[in-house]
């Protein structure tokens, strides 16, 4: 792993940035209807469309609609929501951090159990405890987020219970209490899927490791069990982890989506379904772009944990 | 502590021990009715065949064992401890302190993320009760015991930054480290090269003089086992077919077993071969300035990868391979001997020429069926040279139907014929690969290659996969089918001995380079290339048993 | 005391209440002054600008924030706002407006008869987006004349001007804002309302302060009124409930049982007149034919909607556009659910085995599907095979909204019977749709808007709406009830059945 | 492959899919109601002896929409995972084979493409294809294929270098025998298992994208529309969110177990062979 090597990865993800969002400024433009169109809604006259449209630059050929966001991109300008008529900067910047929040949350939540959890279950591998966090591993990778989100909303915040917020968001700056019980849902929603999902991997990656000769070398050296499981078998098994919790890094931008319209959580997830289903186009890119961004460093990171981990990545 | 006791103490004992494995399909036999003693100051070595059961009996010592084994009421002991009575601490107690283990494959047997001196150290720490400071002191003078130029420098390494060699070596320290009563080595040099597995093997030798240790020595390779062990058991299906001291056993084996087993190995002064061809017929098949460089890509490919750094697989070989001759091309991993057997192969990219029949080729494309029909190749590993999902008659009759060798009504026929040139029944034909053993898919794989009628065979280890046994069978199969075809043949090998029964002339290549080309009677004169001899030198030839009845020499199981 | 002389010339001529509303709202005991108002909502505040938004929440922040001329009051008539009179002559082609004397923007500035010249004339430029626009047409010229005078000339006469110049869009803004860069006026606020803009956040919250200078003595009561967003409607009411709002903008049927049910909680139902209506194009067949009208119109089960789609929270309509709130509404006979009839009456029509149709619905609000889905279940039996096609709102506003042949359309209440007729029925109508084009009832509403006798338009809107239960230019299966939801403690919670005025200035808090 | 059924979670798969399998073959002909039809007397009920799973918001019969809804829900997996897996083994296998600047082009548009997380992908796709579950399907099928194309490539890189290949291609045979009988045949495996799992995701996410309302649209019966159009009730009856609702975790989760099974049983370290 050189640095040049990253630099080409990023290189390559920036070139595809460029050709998604053409194909979305494209194709939407192809498309009938627009923002004018949904922001006057059944309350537009053709001639206010038309008005409207001139106002947002909308009657302007697409491809120079699409210069001139690219150049204002470019000069670091993300453009003016239509939908919001504020800066794109501004509308993302805050649904960005909150939902940078809510990710970081779930993610250190999911990273502190589902670790453990993938260890306990590759030692301890065919008793009754692997058995448990394999059931739930496998039931947590096969709920998609809004049923889950549905059924905790059923059973803890329904009226019956009415144990948490059923949504909304408390920033931690205002009240750290109401922040807590407002994110347990959404994150926990979220970290049901990736601690399945994770635990599942570490298990086998510790697994494989346990079976190694190297481990059966630390062993037959007469090593105590616990020295084996945590100087040899786990530095060992964190390298992949590492790698897995990137990855999944994109479910949790994706499943964000959905979460946080289910939640009423102010985020990027909410930001973009809202303006998709306005044709915001600005928005749209932009948080397109910001997501991709994101998960782009997110693996460049990962890259770089796995070398400080692994000493054969490391100087390879 | 491995003071106890004078030399000739028994220190391991193994009495009516058996063991079998419980498995889907009924219970499997791993070790029969196993009696051995390993005295002190001895050691024995454990010869056998893959499946034979010996690395079972090294987990068995070991107490490491799967939870699917079976034990009888047989008897292990140390000094007289019975080992099966100890509790799982008391084993981990005895785990390398008393009983030490070296494994096949330094490579996977250290822990990648741990440095070198970390992983020796431990031991030092666990069963010495050294600080980690005393421990690492420690570990260098063990390693420096080993002769390791740096020790220092050595403990703080990782081991992606160490050479094989150098790893066994850290390995072999670590065994010692304690001071064991016995170690067990388990194909230790294997997965070394040559002439680093020599540089071991005294090691191991001055290192056991210097500690008295007992020693159970586990390989497949006779010869190696009768340089380094007092004592041999041959070990066969589980069961010990014949031990005694190794001189005695190998000068004069009572169990057709274990003198089939000798005689399969090679020894160069058996001459297997066809008789020489005319030295003065006009080259069938030539390498001219052979030049293989990895990791060279167009601009575009640069652009898009990461550079990797290029190396040299083939630097300027040349060589011309005369019609009906066997070339040994003889060489370590890494050596380009691989390299030159795709590049005549039509398997890679390549600046130079390849001569064939007068006509030259300057590019791998330019390669025509013809040419293609002409030079064949067979593979090293068994397994993965035969298409899992063709049965062996569509594998055969590919290269007919190719090259349209015979007409299509008579394919099968030509099937048949084939597999009974290679010494199999003809009804494999309707066989998957997977039904088949490794030496009878080499045979499948061999008979691919003449069905073409080839001029030259490539033959690119094609025994290192296979047992001794096998081994013999399938080179002299090969010599024989040239005997009958008259096809010339290249032969790739790291087995110096073998090719010398089988080749005409012998070139050896070293890091891309082919250094030197003689004639095989010629291998022992003084003026061969220093790395040729240094090769020679690793590389001694067992003592050939008494009696050697030329007869029997075909009769392997 | 009432404020609105109901005479021969009532629709003519307004003047401002003295001090208080009418007795319409729910007074309980003698206000109070302070506290916060948080009301939660589920769609966003996309924008400020009033000349164009159309959100459901964003209409009671238009009106907290801005004052027209006129606006609508709890009766449904007009009644002043900053206009504090108006007079228009005998036959409606023209209006004079007194604004009351020392009102001030937000910021200070005095607002005159300028700015609102300046408001109007960017209404009616069709260069600047305005959704007002609509219903000012007919006016020619806006003209100061003097400081706290406006005279409207009209091109056509039109008596109900009072009534457009009381439209939600028709807010006066100042002749500097309207002279700057309009793009400003999505995000800030610059009115005469009872209350000032402090924060807007899309997101989240939107936050209004009392605005001191209020042209209403000692109003509003209120400090600060705070507009949550909720986007999920479980989230939204589970939040009510648990007392984090005090008020719910608007209540899903769904919950309304459960929310009125639940102790120290209002909820409110008021009798609205909007509804849903079925488009059926007349132009082309099979809805040319009126047979195929009226048997759609028989094989709908209305009371059975208003009970599963509604939740009971709603009137069965007989596709009489105009709801009984309206002063000039006639009786209208009920429609029996009689799919047998339906049957011979398609078969009449030329399609004895039934007929196969498409029904579009966009996917906003979900009410569309929804009754498009029962019509399509009780219109079964008589030889209707609907086939509902459900699409993503954008696509619906594209493609099909006017242009389709079956579609579900939905549309709130208006102020007067002249804007409903005029939003979708007559031929020139705004939103025309179903290419019923009749002149006749176009004469009759023409008639009805231009003349001032009460008893002539009382007979014209009469005979207008026997036209419509004749021809069945809708299928309209019942009005909805507009739903909304208080704490016992929020004092004055008004909400008007047009859900565009919500007199916010009269709300308190009976807290401690 | 009997095989497969020796393992636990083989057989749960196999036990669930078949469940599934039968509620797609034969739903529509067992279903008790009209999927359609209101019951307004029995609305938003729990299970009865009448309405075994309950009733919705129109006192339609949950499970007979369950049943109904069954094809097009698990129709949609095997779709869009079908289109999405053909698409990529298609790239996958030309760029595996083709290597040099073909592969490196392809490899580096795949791994831009892979940046874009897949539910985002999907919604842009879906969103400027217009909604709808066709369009939902081929959003899915396009989100799928660069992963598809990277694991047909790697599948097909290590085939391409076993011995038997490199004989063929050494004896000269053509490129498309080579592809077609030597590699494919080999590189399936794990591209089959890979997509078993993968229908269990391409199941989620149509479920996701019809409870936004960009996939299927009322008044299908498609599983997540059904959650999305009964969370306005879940309160007052939990039943018509959580039957849909742990129908679509157990047909994803059929597939998860069953292409688990299916993986260990095609992983020589595991496999016995006599």
């Amino acid at each position: 792993m050189t640095f040049g090597y990253l630099l080409r990865r990023l290189a390559a993800v920036l070139l595809v940035l460029f050709i998604v969002t053409f194909a979305v400024f494209a194709i939407t433009m192809i498309l009938p209807g627009n923002a004018a169109i949904m922001i006057l809604g059944e309350y537009g006259t053709p001639e206010s469309v038309a008005a409207l449209e001139r106002q947002l630059g909308l009657d302007r050929p697409w491809y120079v609609q699409y210069a001139d966001w690219v150049g204002g991109v470019l000069r670091g300008d993300l453009g003016q929501s239509l939908r919001l008529s504020l800066p794109v900067s501004e509308v993302v910047g805050q649904a960005f951090w909150n939902s940078a929040v809510l990710a970081v949350t779930a993610l250190v939540a999911v990273t502190v159990i589902a670790i453990p959890l993938g260890v306990v279950a590759a030692i301890r591998r065919g008793t009754a405890a692997d058995l448990v966090i394999g059931l739930f591993a496998y039931i947590g990778a096969s709920m998609p987020e809004f049923v889950t989100a549905t059924l905790l909303l059923v059973f803890l915040a329904g009226p019956a219970t009415g144990l948490l917020p059923a949504g909304g968001f408390v920033a931690p700056g205002e009240s750290f209490a109401g922040f807590v019980s407002h994110v347990l849902l959404p994150a926990g929603t979220l970290g049901l899927i990736l601690t399945a999902h994770i635990s599942r991997q570490v298990r086998s990656e510790m697994s494989d490791v346990l079976a190694s000769d190297y481990i059966r070398a630390a062993r037959l050296k007469g090593l105590r069990e616990r020295r084996v499981i945590r100087r040899h078998a786990l530095p060992n098994s964190l390298a992949p982890a590492v790698a897995v919790i990137s990855l999944d890094i994109g479910y949790l931008l994706g499943g964000i989506i959905v979460v946080e319209e289910i939640f009423a959580w102010p985020g990027l997830g909410r930001l973009l379904i809202y303006a998709l289903e306005n044709r915001d186009l600005p928005v749209i890119q932009a948080v397109t772009l910001l997501l991709a961004t994101v998960y782009a460093l997110s693996n460049l990171i990962a890259d770089i944990v796995i070398a400080l981990l692994d000493p054969r990545v490391r100087y390879a | 502590m491995s003071g106890a006791g004078e030399p000739g103490t028994p220190v391991l004992e193994v009495a009516s021990y058996s063991l079998s494995y419980r498995t889907p399909s009924g219970p499997l036999e791993a070790l029969k009715d196993v009696d051995l003693t390993v005295e002190r100051g001895h050691t024995l070595g454990l010869v056998g065949e893959s499946g034979s059961g010996k690395s079972s009996l090294a987990w068995s010592i070991m107490r490491y064992l799967p939870d699917n084994a079976v034990e009888n009421d047989g008897r292990l002991s140390l000094l007289g401890e019975d080992l099966r009575a100890c509790s799982p601490a008391e084993i981990l107690e005895i785990r390398g302190s008393r009983i030490a283990m070296v494994f096949q494959d330094p490579g996977t047997s250290l822990n990648p993320t741990l440095r070198l001196g970390e992983q020796l150290a431990e031991v030092l720490m666990r069963h010495q009760g050294l600080t980690q400071q005393q421990a690492w002191a420690e570990g260098e003078a063990a390693l420096a015991r080993t002769g390791i130029a740096r020790p220092a420098d050595m403990m703080r390494r990782f081991p992606h930054e160490a050479s094989g060699g150098e790893k066994q070596r850290v390995v072999i320290a670590t065994a010692f480290a304690c001071n064991p009563e016995l170690i067990v080595f388990d194909e230790p040099t294997t997965a070394l090269d040559t002439i680093t597995a020599q540089q071991i093997l005294e090691l191991f030798g001055r290192l056991r003089e210097e500690t008295g240790v007992a020693a159970l020595y586990i390989s497949h390779d006779l010869g190696l086992v009768s340089r380094v062990a007092q004592d041999v058991a041959v070990i066969n299906r589980g069961e010990i077919v014949e031990s005694g001291p190794c001189a005695e056993v190998f000068r004069a084996p009572r169990r057709p077993y274990t003198r089939a087993l000798l005689e399969a190995v090679p020894r160069p002064d058996q001459w297997l071969g066809t008789a020489p061809p005319d030295p003065a017929a006009p080259a069938l098949l030539t390498a001219e300035g052979i030049r293989v460089e990895y990791g060279a890509r167009s601009w575009l490919g640069r652009l898009l990868n990461p550079p990797a750094e290029a190396f040299l697989g083939a630097k300027d070989v040349g060589f011309a391979v005369r019609p009906g001759e066997l070339l040994g091309i003889v060489g370590e991993s890494g050596s380009g001997k691989s390299t030159m057997a795709k590049v005549l192969s039509g398997l890679q990219d390549f600046d130079g020429r390849v001569g064939f029949e007068g006509r030259g080729f300057q590019r791998r494309r330019a390669f025509d069926r013809a040419y293609r029909r002409a030079v064949q190749i067979v593979f090293q590993h068994p397994d993965a040279s035969l298409n899992p999902r063709q049965r062996i008659s569509e594998i055969l009759s590919r290269p007919l139907k190719l090259y349209d060798i015979v007409p299509p009504e008579r394919r099968a026929a030509r099937v048949g014929e084939l597999l009974e040139q290679v010494r199999l029944p003809a009804d494999f034909a309707g066989r998957y690969p997977h039904q088949l053993s490794g030496g009878e898919k080499q045979r499948v794989a061999i008979a691919r290659a003449f069905a073409a009628e080839p001029a030259v065979v490539i033959c690119d280890e094609i025994t290192a996969a296979l047992d001794v046994s096998v081994q013999a069978s399938v080179a002299r199969l090969l010599v024989d089918l040239q005997r009958e075809t008259g096809t010339a043949c290249v032969f790739i090998t790291h087995d110096l001995n073998l090719v010398r029964q089988l080749a005409h002339r012998i070139g050896v290549m070293n890091r891309g380079e082919l250094v030197d080309m003689f004639d095989t009677a010629e291998a022992d004169a003084p003026e061969r290339h220093p790395y040729t001899r240094a090769l020679l030198g690793a590389m001694p030839v067992p003592a050939a048993p008494e009696t050697t009845d030329p007869l029997k020499e075909r009769s392997l199981p | 005391m009432t404020n609105f002389m109901v005479t021969r010339r009532g629709v003519m001529i307004g003047m401002a209440a003295a001090s208080t509303l009418p007795g319409l709202g729910w007074a309980q005991g003698t206000p109070k002054t302070g506290g916060t108002l948080k009301i939660s909502h589920s769609t966003r505040i996309a924008t400020l600008n009033v000349l164009t938004n159309s959100g459901p929440a964003e209409y009671p922040v238009m009106d907290m924030v801005y004052s027209g001329l006129t606006r609508i009051g709890p009766d449904n008539q007009p009644m002043a706002d900053l206009a504090e009179s108006w007079e228009g002559n005998a036959d409606a082609t023209e209006f004079t407006f007194k604004l009351r004397s020392g009102l001030t923007f937000h910021d200070g500035t005095p607002c005159t008869a300028d700015d609102v010249v300046a408001t109007y004339e960017a209404i009616l430029n069709p260069d600047i987006p305005a959704s007002a626009l609509s219903v000012l047409n007919m006016v020619d010229t806006v003209e100061a004349v003097d400081d706290t005078t406006v005279r409207f000339t009209l091109k056509t006469p039109y008596a109900d001007l009072p009534t457009s110049t009381a439209h939600t869009n028709a807010r006066i803004l100042s002749r500097a804002a309207l002279s700057g860069d309009l793009a400003a006026l999505d995000t800030q606020v610059n009115g005469t309302g009872p209350f000032r803009l402090e924060s807007y956040d899309s997101a989240r919250i939107t936050r209004l302060v009392r605005n001191e200078n209020y042209y209403m003595e000692g109003r509003p009561y209120l400090d600060a009124v705070e507009m949550h967003l909720f986007p999920d409607l479980a989230a939204e009411t589970t939040n009510f409930l648990s007392g984090d709002v005090d008020a719910m903008l608007t209540v899903q049927q769904a919950d309304y049982e459960r929310i009125s049910s639940s102790p120290g909680i209002a909820a409110k139902r008021v009798p609205s007149g909007r509804y849903v209506n079925v488009v059926m194009r007349q132009d082309q067949p099979p809805f040319d034919d009126l047979r195929v009208r009226k048997a759609l119109a028989l094989a709908v089960d209305r009371q059975l909607l208003v009970d599963i789609v509604l939740e009971g929270l709603g009137r069965p309509a007989y596709d009489n556009i105009l709801s009984p709130e309206f002063k000039y509404r006639i009786d209208t006979p009920e429609i029996p659910y009689d799919p047998e009839q339906a049957k011979a009456l398609l078969a009449e029509a030329g399609h004895p085995d039934g007929i196969k149709l498409t029904l579009v619905a966009s996917n906003r609000p979900a009410i569309r599907a929804q009754v498009a889905i029962a019509i399509k279940q009780m219109a079964l039996p008589a030889g209707f095979d609907i086939e509902v096609e459900t699409m993503p709102h954008d696509t619906y506003l594209a493609n099909v909204w006017r242009k389709g042949n079956f579609y579900m359309a939905y549309w709130g209440m208006q102020p007067t019977e002249d804007a409903t007729f005029n939003l979708l029925l007559t031929s020139n109508a705004s939103y025309e749709d179903s290419a019923w084009m009749n002149t006749e009832f176009d004469a009759l509403v023409e008639k009805g808007r231009s003349t001032t006798d009460e008893a002539e338009r009382a007979a014209a809107y009469a005979a207008a709406q026997e036209l419509i239960l004749r021809d069945t230019p809708y299928i309209i299966p019942f009005f909805e009830d507009v739903v909304t939801a208080s704490r016992d403690d929020v004092a004055d919670w008004t909400v008007h059945p047009i859900s565009r005025y919500f007199y916010m200035e009269n709300a308190w808090l009976d807290r401690a | 492959m009997p095989e497969i059924l020796r393992s636990p979670t083989g057989i749960a798969g196999a036990v669930l899919l078949s469940l599934v399998a039968v509620a797609v073959l034969a739903g529509s002909f067992v279903a008790p109601y009209d999927p359609q039809a209101f019951h307004p007397a029995t609305r938003l009920t729990g299970p009865s002896a009448a309405h075994w799973l309950g009733t919705d918001q129109f006192g339609r019969d949950l499970l007979s929409r369950l049943l109904n809804g069954a094809p097009s829900t698990i129709g949609f997996g095997l779709g869009a995972t079908l289109l999405g897996v053909g698409a990529g083994t298609v790239i996958g296998v030309i760029a595996g084979t083709a290597g040099g600047w073909v592969d490196s082009v392809i490899m580096r548009v795949l791994d831009g493409l892979l940046a874009v997380p897949e539910l985002l992908f999907t919604l842009l796709i879906v969103t400027i294809l217009g909604g709808g579950m066709g369009q939902a399907m081929l959003a899915v099928a396009l989100a799928f294929t660069p992963g598809m194309a990277r694991i047909a490539r790697s599948s097909v890189l290590s085939i391409r270098t076993r011995e038997y290949v490199l004989a063929a291609v050494a004896r000269g045979e053509p490129g498309c025998y080579i592809v077609l009988r030597e590699v494919l045949p080999n590189a399936l495996g794990p591209i089959i298992v890979e997509a078993t799992i993968r229908v269990s995701f391409a199941i989620m996410i149509g479920a996701t994208l019809g409870f936004l309302g960009l996939g299927a649209q009322p008044p299908s019966t498609e599983w997540g529309l059904m959650v999305a159009e009964g969370r306005q009730f879940m309160f007052r009856n939990p039943w018509v969110v959580a039957v849909p609702g742990v129908a679509i975790a157990l047909a994803a989760l059929g597939f998860n177990l069953f292409g688990d099974a299916l993986r260990d049983s095609l992983d020589p370290r595991r496999s016995v062979r006599g």
